[in-house]
């Protein structure tokens, strides 16, 4: 089999009325496990909301935040989120612009947990505030008072980075969905025809429209991947900017990056066999985009230990003390433990993606894909935390393991998300339907192209066979020696 | 002067290139290539060869957008700072540029993505009104062209149309 | 007009710590702490209380590490071989060290804190949003917050007279820390106007300064030549400012010292070493 | 304005909103609504030129936190008093003060005090009227009540002043000779050494003279003497042409032993074993700057250092070197504390540590004469634990019938073997003066609650007088704050009256103590102006400075017969119920400051804890949290562990303070009490309680918990926040400039 | 260095807007001194009931008293203090006495209590307001005579000689202190005024 077809990740010979139909039908009848999610999903996040309402009215003690830990799990969390919102943008800008066709049939769902991993993460800081009934305050608007927020802080830039990523994503998701939105318009009924006929901003697919929306998708993908390293580069600032061992590294944006490309590839094979069963998606979702999204997974991963490994590196050698004791502490102290989960989950699992019948060998990728996450979530605790327990005054070092409310909330963040995320894919097509169209209309061409070019090399070997002995490029001589 | 206006539905897409040729090659009086609009449930790649240049300026604003994002982001920051007297704050001068570089570049990206998408919704006349011609079919797999005409030149179209297989004619009067 | 200010003012918008600072110092004032005469006694914490309002939090947050003292003595114990620590404890009070580049005042997203005109590190509590990125950014750890609403219960009544109406009491979600006594500065300075005279060294005494037994904290104005606390820092050879080639001590041997001053922080207080006699 | 206007009228607190008062700076929301007519302000009826609504005034008073009789300036606003600052006038404190006077205002304000008198009805104290109260007074001592003056009591702490004189003149009324002075912290032991051998009780120390200080026991900085006196002192002593070298022998690191140079623990009980050995050496090397006689010098021959070295487990080495600074750097000073005095053998200990005195010269040199106060009655009661032992027996023998009690707790105090609790059944009527429901309070049958130490007048003559004879003046800083409390000396008054007597002429305790002072003799006070000058002079200094009667001391020795403890197997530990600067005997368990405030030596904070050697603890097999029992042949407690290297390996601390049963809610049921375990062993010579000889085994329970203390890393981790240099160093640098 | 800035470009709105929305009031208003630029700002108090019904426009109109003689601590002090009893009886022991506000304040007097005012004007207790400096400024630095300092004193407090007990006319709100401070070079430092 050539190259082309055996790597093909979608059958080109796909109906366009079937791709139509089954997306549609997805929607409309998920499999049951779908609600079971969707509860599961309210439970959890019912917990938290019932843990905020609390520490809301008695304050961050709650939380069992004390002198050393002022940040803890809520930040480390919120940078957990904020990581596995660049997946969206890595599979879909990044991939756009670099051309590679297998995104198409899941690039779509990556964007919307960009979008809902990005909503989740702007929930934390605020959690986290002691005053979040002043969060206004850091929005630089005029007022009488003659105070503005202070721009100097990371957190600020926090806030204008996290905005600007959040509406460009959703706006870059939604960009994307307008002509799926005319799909919809013309073949569903009741109220989600209406729906999809105010969303779809009255697509007709026509050439103009066809241009300028390729145009427009490309510049956001363009300015989506610079926001997308920035944004990720800020809420590193958030530690690296400041003076604690532990946080100010000067390696740390790219770590950070990285380490946000890798838990959002974790996040999106979570994902991919989520909905792949939910909305019995298996012909779009094939084993072999399965086979890719591991690669690129495997790929960044081990961008990731090297990364972290020269963190590690340039606090031995660099010989400051402080950082160096920390180090030895991550490693052999009271959140050692932690620490070589991290260490196991993020540099050694990723070897498993090495095999080819794991990687098409679902149960398995979804254990796998958990496993990093976690090990991309004890890695944002770890890069919080320690550097709390363990800084520049010993008199200060103290260990923490949260009291219930804040594992409450954390708990309940990823019910947000996995609402948020259910109710989209009930309401959106979780598979881009006119790029799977166009993944097989390529797909056919460039088949038909390679079995055209198969039959004239077939026919010119004939040929040659035919005419004699003679090779043109041989060199006879030196073959016979 | 083009008073009618036909859609032609087609099965794929090389038979409403070959009606674009023939529009192209016949040189019909009334009709010009650029009356000609495809419509189609993807976009092909060869749609600007056929249909000739038809130019996308939705760039240029998302340039604007950007100097617009840095400058107004350099000037505000620093109109804020120095209107704000208490800036003293860890030895740092009080505008501050390498923090006012992060923020005049999350402007730049903030302003020149909302430019841009407001563009696109304007240059390629969104949100205007669809006019009748139109099929549900176009969001499965066939292949709309638009072509306006004149009285005179009618009928040759509706014939092209024929030629290539098309699957349904429709027509109104502008 | 915004524009034409920038412009024209820009140089002087852009002064940083090491070109002296945006800022006309009026005040820097600083302390000086002896640790050969610090015993420890834990009155200077006690006094700091009294006079600022510090809530009581009981035993099951301090437990938790909430806190509030403002100033408190730590003890730290000897690294040594033998069975006896034979040269004693090592005490030192710990407060807020109102740093000249202090690394808590940029990451404020609110500015609310920054640096005074008095050369103080400000909190403005009610500006406060309680993102505590200040706290996470002190290498001192000496800034703290209002874990719960402490003044609930801290001063059952009649205790809650005790309160000093020249200060907040803070509520939840507020960080809060040493401010050198801003309540006395203020007083001392209306004082010395009304009475219009400048102000003279002595005028201000912090309340740890004032209870210490010993006497060991000295408080002043190090912008004033003559106060205890400039002549203690010159005979101690510590300089205002982040340590440089310049600054550095002529002696080693001489006792004064700012803790972190190889952060580059600008501490206001500077230690003096502990003394033992290590013949007997 | 007259003079014989009651200054209190003008104290009149103000309204809360009076001028400005915050309270709960930041509530929540953030947009402040500012309702109108929500806060009332409340002007002054008649206010005084300098009191200004907004602005602090000071006024000056005198401390009742504990016996040492520190000046105090008060700033009152609006009426209340808010912040308590040592006064610069007086010659005790010099304008500083401890962590219990800072919390002086916390005593005053706290919420669990007695607001009304309360009377035992069917086995429960109820709240009943002043008038009732005092009816009930005279109908059980008063002259119609036949009680027999012989079997009325009287408990109080340190007592001195014109309160003194009352309690004096009541029990002499009465015809009782029964006035019980406890105080759990003293020294006892050795003022009786000071006065059998220098000829004095409380002789002047002069640390700043001293070249060095040996102390063995004596926490001078904490819970000996006159703590802050003897802090600025030390300041000194530090701060000197030459650094003094401080050199401290106990068993229990204390505070002023973690300032020490040299911190030695000597083997508990054995300390005047390890002053004679070093006596020993000293003669015989011939430093001694005083002669011996022979008959002390062959006492001494005992002590050579390989037998002192066994005896005490300090080595040679260093009990020579100890010597030898003493002999080099004369003059020195030597002294004695708790972990010494109260050891079956105190005494003799003690007067092996003053012997050193003696030989190397120091008294009439670093030890010399205070002033006294001129009029003895007015003089301090000091007390000890030897009356808490004749009280217990008094109780059992049931040799008394009237009980008053004032200013001492001594249910508390007592160790359990002494049934101080069940003996008082044995009195058919208690009185309790008292601020609040402590343990003996609430024993009483009549609880009479008193004012605070401010908001009443009152004299203190403090016992150690350093710089000539003072007497604190004690005004009322602000109103009572509760309708119904009266002052103590009021109280003793009206009783005094109750038999007609000279005393009818006053009609307060106010007026005593003002005519009193105005017309004192010329042989105390030399007045000068008016009598309206010298009263203002008063009340603006808090201080009244008299002529005192100074009197040489005699230094003479006495023989030694020290006899070291003997071992306990089935005990084999020694318990040190240690107290501190703060806690003091458990009087200041209630202050929330005080609770919060961490021990200056273990920094465990709001509870009790025991310090460990980590080589008995891991013996024990116990680490920090950890609990273990404490067991002594009278009981036992149980605690949880700090383990620190600043303790004897063969001793137990145990903190004194906590462990209250009644108190406030601050102090109930909080911590374990040690005195209550301790065995009823007397100091030989003078009958005070031996509080650190009991012998203790130690448990584990297997039970841990986390230790509630201040402090992540018990080391610096070699960050230096405190860093050391040599005195030799600090002497050229600093000294020879 | 003359600063104008985005800030006083919204101040001066403001104020044209309350220029605008200001009701044309009729009856003569107290003039404001030259040497103040008044702060900007109105607001509308409620009705405060107090205790004794003050008429402060018979003392101040009618009589001419000057503020600072009964709230005498204003010049002295950070608050300028309700008048001690005593001030008031140091008239009203013989001037009408027979009306009932007097007679209700006698009573007060003889029973030794204090009247319990309502609080008017008030600042976040988190404020640190001091009426001693502003009147230094305005009025003795400034050489103001000080028979007109009501001027001064209506700035923050509004026309109190037309009122009987005290009402807020002025928000008293940071926007108002602020642009106030701007416009007379008061000082811009948080800790200047916060606590």
């Amino acid at each position: 089999m050539s190259q082309v077809i055996q790597d093909k990740v979608i059958d080109e010979k796909l109906e366009w009325s079937r791709i139509n139909a089954d997306v549609i039908a997805s929607m409309q009848s998920p499999r049951r496990a779908y609600w079971v999610a969707l509860a599961v999903c309210i439970a959890m996040l019912f917990c938290a909301v019932a843990a905020e309402i609390y520490q809301y009215k008695y304050g961050m003690g709650s939380a069992g935040l004390n002198n050393p830990h002022m940040w803890d799990m809520y930040i480390a969390t919120f940078v957990f989120w904020i990581g596995m919102s660049h997946a969206g943008t890595l599979l879909s800008a990044i991939l756009h612009i670099i051309h590679a066709q297998w995104r198409k049939p899941i690039y779509r769902f990556a964007e919307a947990m960009t979008t809902f991993s990005l909503m989740t993460a702007g929930i934390f800081p605020m959690i986290h505030l002691g005053r979040v009934w002043n969060l206004y305050w850091v929005l630089p608007y005029v007022s009488d008072r003659g105070i503005w927020p202070n721009f100097r802080s990371p957190l600020v830039w926090d806030a204008f980075a996290i905005s600007t990523y959040l509406s460009s994503s959703a706006l870059f998701l939604f960009i994307g969905m307008i002509p799926d939105m005319a799909i919809l318009r013309d073949h569903t009924t009741g109220w989600r025809k209406k729906f999809y006929g105010i969303l779809c901003l009255g697509w007709r697919g026509d050439d103009r429209q066809w241009r300028n929306f390729r145009r427009t998708y490309m510049l956001l993908a363009c300015f989506l991947i610079p926001l997308a390293i920035s944004v990720h580069s800020i809420v590193s600032s958030d530690f690296a900017m400041s003076i604690m061992p532990g946080w100010h590294i000067t390696t740390f944006p790219p770590y950070f990056v990285a380490g946000a490309l890798y838990s959002g590839c974790a996040a999106i094979m979570t994902l991919f066999v989520a909905l792949r069963y939910f909305f019995r998606m298996e012909e779009y979702m094939t084993l072999n985009i399965m086979e890719k999204t591991c690669k690129l997974t495997f790929a960044i991963a081990m961008v990731w230990t090297y990364l972290n490994l020269i963190e590690f590196a340039a606090t031995w050698y660099g010989h400051n003390i402080y950082d160096k004791e920390l180090l030895i502490d991550k490693a052999t102290g009271p959140y050692a433990a932690v620490f070589w989960t991290m260490i196991f989950c993020g540099m050694v699992v990723p070897f498993t993606l090495c095999f080819q019948k794991l990687r098409r060998h679902m149960p398995s990728m979804l254990v796998v894909s958990i496993l990093l996450n976690l090990g991309m979530y004890v890695e944002r605790w770890m890069i919080v935390a320690p550097t709390l327990a363990m800084s520049h005054q010993p008199h200060q070092w103290d260990v923490l393991w949260g009291t219930v409310i804040q594992w409450a909330i954390v708990f309940g963040s990823f019910g947000w998300f996995g609402l948020l995320f259910l109710i989209f894919v009930k309401l959106f097509p979780c598979v881009s339907m006119y790029e799977v169209k166009e993944l097989c209309f390529h797909l056919k061409h460039e088949i038909e192209e390679e079995e055209h070019e198969k039959q004239h090399a077939a026919k010119a070997k004939a040929g040659a066979t035919a005419g004699g002995g003679a090779s043109p490029a041989g060199n006879p001589g030196l073959e016979g020696a | 002067m083009s008073n009618h206006r036909l859609l032609a539905m087609f099965k794929d897409f090389d038979d409403a290139f070959e009606v674009v040729d023939k529009i192209k090659g016949k040189a019909l009086s009334s009709v010009e290539i650029d009356d000609v609009t495809m419509m189609s449930p993807i976009e092909h790649p060869d749609i600007d060869e056929k249909l000739g240049d038809r130019p996308s300026n939705i760039a240029y604003f998302t340039l604007m957008g950007a100097i617009f994002g840095v400058t107004f982001g350099f000037f505000f920051l620093a109109a804020a700072q120095a209107s704000f007297l208490v800036q003293p704050q860890g030895g740092k001068p009080v505008i501050a540029l390498p923090t006012n570089f992060v923020l005049m570049y999350e402007m730049l990206i903030f302003f020149a993505v909302w430019t841009t998408v407001i563009t696109f919704l304007g240059m390629s006349g969104l949100l205007s009104r669809r006019g009748t011609l139109y099929s549900e079919k176009l969001t499965v797999d066939e292949i709309g062209l638009v072509v306006e005409v004149s009285d005179g030149d009618l009928e040759s179209v509706k014939s092209f149309f024929k030629e290539n297989r098309a699957l349904e004619i429709r027509e109104e009067k502008v | 007009m915004s524009l034409k200010n920038i412009l024209e003012n820009f140089s002087y918008y852009r002064r940083d710590a090491e070109a002296g600072g945006h800022h006309e110092y009026e005040h820097r004032f600083a302390m000086a702490i002896d640790l050969d005469i610090c015993t420890g006694c834990n009155a200077c914490s006690t006094a700091c209380y009294a006079e600022n309002n510090l809530p009581v939090v009981g035993k099951e947050r301090f437990e938790a590490g909430q806190a509030m003292h403002w100033l408190r003595v730590e003890r730290y114990w000897d690294e040594i071989e033998g069975d006896y620590p034979e040269q004693g404890a090592k005490m030192i009070p710990m407060m807020c060290q109102q740093c000249g580049a202090a690394t808590c005042e940029p990451v404020c997203p609110v500015a609310a804190t920054y640096h005074t005109p008095d050369g103080l590190n400000a909190q403005v509590y009610n500006r406060c949003i309680g993102s505590r990125y200040c706290s996470n950014n002190c290498p001192f750890r000496v800034r703290y917050f209002n874990f719960w609403s402490y003044y609930e219960d801290s001063w059952p009544e009649p205790l809650r007279m005790q309160l000093n109406p020249d200060l907040s009491v803070r509520d939840k979600g507020v960080m809060e820390k040493c401010t050198f006594c801003i309540q006395r500065i203020r007083n001392a300075k209306d004082k010395s106007q009304r009475e219009e005279r400048p102000l003279v060294d002595g005028d201000i005494i912090t309340a740890c300064a004032q209870a210490c037994p010993t006497d060991a904290i000295v408080f002043g104005d190090t912008m004033d030549p003559e106060s205890r606390v400039s002549k203690a820092w010159a005979k101690h050879q510590i300089h205002r400012g982040p340590v440089t080639a310049k600054k550095q001590k002529a002696d080693e041997e001489i006792r004064g010292y700012r803790v972190f001053d190889e952060l580059n922080v600008d501490p206001s207080v500077m230690y003096l070493e502990r003394v033992r006699d290590t013949e007997v | 304005m007259s003079v014989k206007v009651n200054r209190r009228k003008f104290l009149k607190m103000l309204g809360w909103g009076g001028a400005g008062t915050a309270l709960a700076g930041c509530d929540m929301p953030t947009t402040v609504t500012l309702e109108e007519g929500k806060e009332e302000v409340v002007s002054y009826l008649m206010p005084e030129e300098y009191v200004i609504p907004g602005i602090g005034v000071w006024y000056a008073s005198t401390c009742t936190q504990c016996e040492a009789g520190c000046g105090l300036h008060g700033r009152v606003r609006e009426g209340r008093v808010l912040k308590l600052e040592g006064s610069p006038d007086s010659p005790i404190n010099h304008g500083n003060t401890c962590m219990m006077g800072q919390s002086g205002v916390q005593s005053h304000y706290n919420p669990d005090r007695i607001t009304a008198p309360m009377m035992r009805k069917g086995g429960n104290l109820q709240a009943i009227s002043w008038e009732d109260a005092m009816a009930e007074l005279s109908k059980r001592v008063g002259p119609s009540s036949g009680v027999d003056g012989k079997r009325v009591g009287m408990v109080t702490g340190t007592i001195s002043g014109h309160q003194s004189v009352l309690v004096s003149e009541l029990l002499g009324q009465l015809g009782s000779k029964n006035h019980y002075v406890h105080e759990q912290i003293n020294t006892s032991v050795w003022r009786t050494v000071c006065r059998d051998m220098l000829g004095d009780e409380t002789p002047k120390l002069n640390f700043d003279k001293a070249r060095v200080v040996l102390s063995f026991g004596a926490d001078f900085m904490g819970v000996w003497g006159s703590p802050v006196h003897n802090m600025g002192e030390y300041a000194k002593f530090r701060k000197g042409a030459e650094r003094g070298t401080l050199v401290q022998i106990e068993p229990k690191m204390t505070m002023t032993g973690a300032n020490a140079d040299l911190w030695l623990p000597a083997n508990p009980g054995t300390e005047g074993a390890l002053a004679l050995g070093i006596a020993n050496f000293i003669i015989d090397r011939g430093w001694n700057l005083v002669d011996v006689p022979a008959r002390i010098r062959g006492t001494l021959k005992q002590y050579d250092l390989v037998t002192v070295e066994k005896v005490t487990g300090i080595e040679a080495e260093k009990i020579k070197r100890i010597a030898s600074l003493l002999s080099e750097r004369s003059p020195s000073l030597v002294l004695a504390g708790a972990s010494v005095e109260n050891q079956e053998n105190g005494y003799d200990s003690v007067a092996a540590i003053m012997l050193l005195n003696l030989i190397m010269g120091n008294v009439g040199n670093t030890i010399g004469a205070t002033a006294k106060f001129a009029e003895a009655s007015m003089q301090a009661k000091q007390g000890g634990t030897k009356d808490l032992l004749l009280l217990a027996k008094a109780l059992s023998d049931k040799k008394l019938d009237v009980l008053l009690t004032y200013n001492t707790n001594p249910v508390f105090t007592a160790p359990d073997v002494l049934q101080v609790q069940a003996g008082l059944a044995n009195v058919g009527f208690k009185v309790a003066f008292s601020m609040f429901p402590d343990e003996t309070t609430l024993s009483a049958d009549l609880v009479l609650p008193i004012h605070s130490g401010m908001e009443d007048w009152g004299t203190h003559v403090a016992a150690y007088q350093p710089e000539g004879a003072v007497m604190g003046f004690q005004q009322p800083l602000m109103e009572p704050i509760h309708k119904d409390t009266r002052g103590f000396g009021d109280i003793m008054l009206s009783l005094l009256k109750l038999r007609g007597s000279d005393f009818a002429k006053f009609d307060d305790y106010y007026s005593y103590i003002q005519t009193s002072l105005l017309n004192m003799p010329s042989s105390i006070v030399t007045s000068t102006g008016s009598k309206e000058e010298t009263w203002n002079g008063i009340l603006q200094n808090g201080i009244v400075k008299t002529k005192g009667t100074t009197t040489p001391l005699v230094p003479k020795l006495v023989d030694v017969r020290y006899k070291p403890a003997a071992n306990n197997s089935e005990y084999p530990m020694h318990l040190v119920p240690s107290a501190r600067l703060g806690m003091w005997d458990g009087r200041h368990a209630n202050i929330p400051w005080i609770q919060e405030a961490p021990d200056q030596i273990a920094k465990v904070v709001w509870g009790s804890w025991a310090e460990l050697h980590p080589k008995k603890a891991a013996e024990l097999g116990v680490k920090n949290g950890d609990y273990v029992r404490v067991t002594s042949a009278s009981g036992s407690v149980e605690t949880q562990v700090y383990v620190h290297k600043g303790i004897h390996p063969d001793a137990i601390a145990v903190p004194v303070g906590q462990g209250h049963e009644e108190y406030g809610r601050y102090a109930k049921g909080r911590g374990v009490n040690p005195l209550k375990i301790l065995n009823p062993i007397m100091e030989k010579r003078t009958g005070e309680l031996a509080t650190y000889a009991t012998r203790v085994k130690v448990t584990s329970v297997h039970k841990t918990g986390r230790l509630v203390k201040m402090g992540g890393s018990e080391v610096q981790v070699g960050r230096k926040f405190v860093r050391t240099i040599s005195s030799s160093v600090f002497q050229r640098t600093e000294k020879e400039v | 260095m003359k600063i104008v800035t985005l800030k006083q470009l919204v101040s001066m709105s403001l104020f044209a807007l309350a220029v605008v929305l200001l009701p044309a009031t009729s009856f003569a208003e107290l003039p404001v001194p030259s040497h103040i630029t008044p702060p900007v700002g109105e607001h509308v108090g409620e009705d405060v009931p107090q205790p004794i019904e003050f008429p402060h426009n018979r003392h101040v109109k009618d009589m001419k008293i000057n503020c600072m003689y009964c709230h005498t601590y204003a010049r002295r002090s950070k608050v300028a203090g309700i008048p001690p009893t005593s001030k008031c009886m140091g008239c009203h022991k013989m001037i009408a006495t027979e009306k009932p506000r007097i007679q209700k304040l006698t009573e007060y007097w003889e029973k030794g209590e204090s009247p319990r005012w309502k609080k008017v004007h008030d600042v976040p207790d988190y404020v640190h307001f001091t009426h001693e400096k502003h009147i230094k400024k305005f009025v003795f630095d400034a050489d103001f005579p000080v028979e007109d300092v009501q001027q001064v004193c209506g700035l923050c407090h509004g026309e109190v000689r037309e009122m009987t007990v005290a009402e807020k006319k002025k928000p008293l709100n940071m926007g108002f202190c602020q642009r106030c401070h701007e416009a007379n070079g008061g000082p811009g430092d948080c800790w200047k005024c916060h606590k």
